[in-house]
């Protein structure tokens, strides 16, 4: 793990990167770092999400930027700005059942090809995917889902990278934390080593490239 | 008493002690004004708890706790919090006893649907399928009619939700449940005849000889 | 959650049950029930637990008492009775990769009919398995796995269910709690709820069935 | 200086700060002994904790803080611990950096067999298939020969651990990698010559011109 500043750790990202930002309608999502992607302007993203927020917050600021060209996510109802944009055809969308979206990108951080999963069997998400049937059971095959790069956000972070989470803004962060190249953090609290009770890390340090230092 | 008043008292009698529980946007979220303060329910919120609670008093909401559509809500003694891979586990995976959700369309099977009108309303499923197909007793609660429209239908015209049938339809007009996968009034709203409910219903509804009134 | 005695909740296990039992080396293991079980001579038992122990400890015990007919496990190297047991054909054994067998009970705990594994393509372990391709990599299609009943121990249990584990002794018990139609749990701290923190609790309440009463 | 501690000296040299390494029974565990206090390696045992740090002082050990063996371990300031589902899914999921474990015999292509001789040894393979399967680089640390045999062999005759190949073998004569597939001599031990490492091997060894002797 290495402290960076937050300009720093987005001049990473290149232009048209796969980019999984953890949060759930904006609870847990690392505002500062997308507040930053706009800035520098990185444009073009394959942005996984679990959904597309509500224009001005979270997520919603790269639709509200048209940073966007490709989004997989389970909902967008929320954000009418996603929907013109994909409604206009600017951006591809990939609209999965958050259960499955979720499984896939533990998949991918997990080291699994993909699991079979009953949801979707029977309907429009079945199209285009191979069905398995076990012991009588159909079952969808739903593939392992990564990026370049996770964009998450935790309560508390340690000297080390170990992440703790609050209440509901852990959903989706410690399993992106598992599914990209690399992996950026902002904290609410950047606390020394060791006030994480070991059996209070949710995500263990290694996991962690970067961790956004206090400004 | 209101149509959704009316929904949200009769769900709230299909929760047991015990119950872990889901409840969708809308009329669900309802649900929770109406179970005695005796029953101990479990209410799993699909972002990461289980165990909310009421509205936070003034002041009192923290930005971290909050439903599934981001507003703040409160935490009971006893919550726990989780990932959404474990929250989905616990959906898909069968421990959810009773979910309760909104609907567009329920046909005389019991097929739901409930997240998308082509061509118009695509906001994406969210969490819906994994919950109807996953949970043990899946609850839909919706008016019985929208624009003067039936949304007990025949057959689905929308795209199904799940291949999986629905245990119950509670509606202002009716109780509606599908023993042997055929829509079979159960109930009636107080003060509608059974005549009204089957004239405002597009589906085929088997009438049992004993059809008696909710009580709420 | 209902509280029972330890006699209570082992005379629900019929003989010939499956049952899948927490720990790691004896290390989050019920030993309680595990004795309890011994006493009441639960027989042709279809066992599920990451190791066979060592004789006297854990699940060891069941071999000593042999009350095993069928065992899933990872490794049974460091107990000679339950090898000579094998080797006499006495009980059934599968060997699994441990990864393997926590994401296939982890799977059956979750709704999945299985998941995709590059763990064991070529070797023993896939022989009579199906092989999925995805995208180019071969994986080995591994089935959920669950059972009657999960034993389980935990560090800390609330008046409601909720769980706790500590340090290493957390290893299979929270993806057994999930996987099992019945689920006991013993305790080393019942306290009151809310004592457990909302974010450090590990298995929610409503997936323990049956917690064990101090005497 | 004894076999065991050789190799163990040699295989820490291949560990850099940051790293993620899993350390297997017997002859891998020796490795922490050698680590220099100024590389902070993050030590994984796979029954759930990263962070392990020396075997407790008297008195100081935790039946419930033990290593994949069963005895106790101590845990160093940030240590984290989780469940198995999560133990492997950073072990098959390619966060492992290193592992390093014992081998019965690897092959001139890198193939690894430890976890079983049919009819006489079958403990089960633990986590060793998904950590040869899913770790970015896999060491095997092992005497190059057992009762006078050969372990580096030409073709494994035992089940294989995976058919991934391994990285390096560290033994108590020589250093051995497979780039492009084919066990080639990386070095050898202090005062072995490279003639004694090849009359000891079974395995065809591809020769460079250069090969030093392992500094330790």
């Amino acid at each position: 793990m290495r402290a960076v500043s937050v300009v720093e750790a987005i001049a990473m990202i290149p232009t048209g990167a796969s980019v999984m930002v953890g949060g759930f309608m904006g609870v847990g999502t690392p505002e500062r770092l997308l507040d930053e992607v706009v800035r520098q302007r990185k444009g073009e993203l394959t942005l996984i999400s679990n959904d597309a927020c509500v224009p001005g917050k979270g997520v919603g600021k790269l639709f509200d930027a048209a940073l966007v060209a490709r989004l997989t996510a389970s909902h967008i109802g929320l954000n009418p700005k996603a929907q013109e944009q994909m409604l206009a055809n600017q951006i591809a969308v990939d609209l999965i059942p958050q259960g499955t979206l979720v499984e896939r990108i533990r998949a991918g951080g997990c080291g699994l090809g993909g699991v079979l999963t009953p949801t979707g069997v029977g309907t429009l998400v079945a199209e285009g995917k191979r069905q398995i049937e076990v012991e009588g059971r159909i079952f969808l095959l739903e593939t392992a889902l990564r990026a370049q790069f996770a964009l998450l956000h935790a309560f508390l972070a340690d000297g080390l990278g170990n992440l703790a989470y609050a209440l509901t803004s852990r959903n989706f962060n410690p399993v992106m934390a598992m599914a990209a190249d690399t992996v950026i953090v902002t904290a609410e609290n950047i606390v020394p080593v060791g006030v994480i009770a070991p059996d209070h890390v949710v995500t263990p340090a290694p996991l962690v490239d970067y961790l956004i230092t206090n400004e | 008493m209101d149509a959704q008043t009316l929904i949200a008292r009769r769900v709230a009698k299909e929760l047991h002690s015990g119950d872990l529980v889901n409840l969708g946007i809308g009329i669900p979220t309802l649900v929770t004004n109406y179970v005695p303060p005796d029953l101990k329910v479990f209410f799993q919120s699909e972002n990461g708890l289980i165990g909310t609670g009421p509205i936070p008093e003034q002041g009192m909401a923290h930005p971290l706790l909050t439903d599934a559509g981001g507003r703040p809500i409160s935490a009971l003694p006893g919550a726990s919090t989780f990932d959404s891979a474990m929250s989905f586990g616990l959906i898909r995976g069968g421990h959810v006893d009773v979910t309760v959700l909104g609907g567009l369309q329920v046909d005389q099977q019991g097929h739901l649907a409930n997240w998308m009108i082509p061509g118009k309303m695509v906001p994406g499923m969210g969490g819906a399928m994994d919950l109807v197909s996953g949970s043990r007793r899946v609850i839909v609660a919706m008016q019985h009619a929208a624009k003067g429209k039936s949304k007990i239908v025949r057959e689905c015209t929308l795209p199904l939700t799940s291949v999986r049938p629905i245990d119950l339809v509670v509606t202002d007009m009716a109780v509606i449940a599908f023993p042997d996968g055929s829509a079979t009034l159960m109930e009636t709203a107080p003060g509608v005849s059974i005549g009204e409910v089957v004239a405002a219903t597009d589906a085929v509804l088997l009438l049992p000889d004993a059809i008696p009134e909710m009580t709420l």
